[in-house]
């Protein structure tokens, strides 16, 4: 997985792409969110339209990064998840948990 | 070996091997007939059984192996996934999709194992370990 | 299991299962740290000793299993391949290379494995059958 | 593997991608050869640039279709061959066999 961060007024855009798995992409998910914390923004917002596919523990991660923004008052949220991605979140309700956008700007001004 | 077309695949307990069994996985899923987006559900469930396999049942022992025969039936495919471990009670997991539980940061891979294929059977071998049977069938007509 | 990074397949006798095989050579050519083109080369050698086993060791017949087993080594990487059949003396076939081979459509296989690997030993096995190993190592430095 | 024909003059120029390999890549440029030959035209260019590899039974099926062309006073020559291609040309010394070229213009003219 490969990851690159935008920094867009107050709030991290984290441009993702390729697998969020066990072992590579899941700690590649957990140290680029860690290293925006550690740098004092909290507001994060993960665009995974390049993201083919991820399995349980990177949707743990997922989880994970969201538990630890929301520690700092901050949070994340979804950006364009795609074909199998957003199956995921919806099979595992995840949706429930994670404001979702379609639009760039339209999930930038949410936070 | 029971189907003409077959694989089995034994390994080390170590999660770096799970990418090969799931490309391995793909693979025999296209050539069983199955859709490109069928394929990656099947590749996602065997993922899912083999992490398992590997982290709960054997403790990523790498001394203790992890065998998977992934079969082309008459009607579809069917793959076995078989540990060294001490088994468990699949009906006693808590379900990840509960309100009280969508914050876990696991415990969703059998609800996607059971998402992405037809049928899983949980088996477990005195003396061996967990044996987990994933079947999926071909659609027809 | 030898090696703590190592992968064995087994599959019955059908060249539909060499692509597979390939790419689980691949794989570990990569995990092991081969480069690109390394990793190829290692694909393509493998490929060509698991179609041999296949076609002249077990004559295609599918009741007939290949074993290939792929190991990390301390040094790089080194890949068995097993078939059931009568064995065959490596230094006894032509040099497709010689002139008068040139046209010949086929005979290459051993010399694409001899060129992509280090080593390649062949082991006739008394009631198994043959055995050939095919060593690679990483380039140090 | 896939092959696609082209008639420039009395030349067919076959473009093809992917694998030439066994049980596939092998079949589809045997039948891509035969039609042509069959067609009655017997001046072949293969144009191997998508070609990204080829194993022993690929070679060989390059080796038949020459033979093929051969037969009915024609011949077989390549384009491009890139990479591995190249390497496992030169390994088997089939560049004493094959007419190799790197431009099609002057590998048109040649026949
Ligand atoms: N092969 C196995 N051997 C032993 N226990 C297992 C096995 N597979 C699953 N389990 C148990 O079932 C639980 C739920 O598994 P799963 O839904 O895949 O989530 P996770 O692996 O994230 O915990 C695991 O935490 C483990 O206790
Ligand atoms: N595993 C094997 N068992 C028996 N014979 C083999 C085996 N591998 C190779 N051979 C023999 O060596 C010959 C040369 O093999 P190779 O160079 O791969 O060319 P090809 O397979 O195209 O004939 C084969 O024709 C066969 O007679």
């Amino acid at each position: 997985m490969k990851s690159n961060v935008r920094q867009i007024g107050h709030v991290s855009v984290v441009d993702l792409s390729g697998k969020i798995t066990i072992g590579e992409g899941d700690v590649a998910l957990r140290n680029a969110v860690q290293e925006i914390l550690d740098a004092g923004n909290q507001h994060i917002l993960l665009n995974l339209e390049k993201v083919s596919y991820m399995d349980s523990a990177g949707i743990g991660e997922l989880v994970a990064c969201y538990k630890r923004a929301k520690e700092k008052e901050g949070s994340v949220k979804l950006l364009n998840p795609s074909g199998k991605v957003y199956d995921l979140l919806s099979l595992t309700k995840l949706e429930e948990v994670f404001d979702t956008f379609k639009d760039e700007k339209e999930a930038l001004v949410s936070f | 070996m029971a189907a003409e077309t077959s694989v089995k695949l034994v390994i080390p307990s170590r999660v770096r091997l799970v990418d090969l069994v799931h490309s391995a996985a793909e693979k025999i899923a296209e050539i069983a007939g199955f859709s490109d987006d069928e394929m990656l559900n099947i590749g996602l469930a065997v993922r899912e059984a083999v992490i398992n396999a590997i982290k709960h049942g054997n403790g990523e022992d790498a001394s203790k192996e992890v065998e998977i025969l992934l079969e082309v039936t008459g009607r579809g495919l069917r793959v076995r996934i078989q540990d060294g471990g001490a088994g468990f009670d699949p009906e006693g997991t808590p379900d990840p999709t509960a309100e009280d539980n969508l914050l876990q940061t696991s415990g969703r891979g059998l609800l996607l194992i059971r998402a992405f294929v037809d049928d899983v059977r949980f088996n477990y071998k005195q003396g061996r370990g967990m044996e987990v049977t994933l079947e999926k069938a071909l659609k027809t007509g």
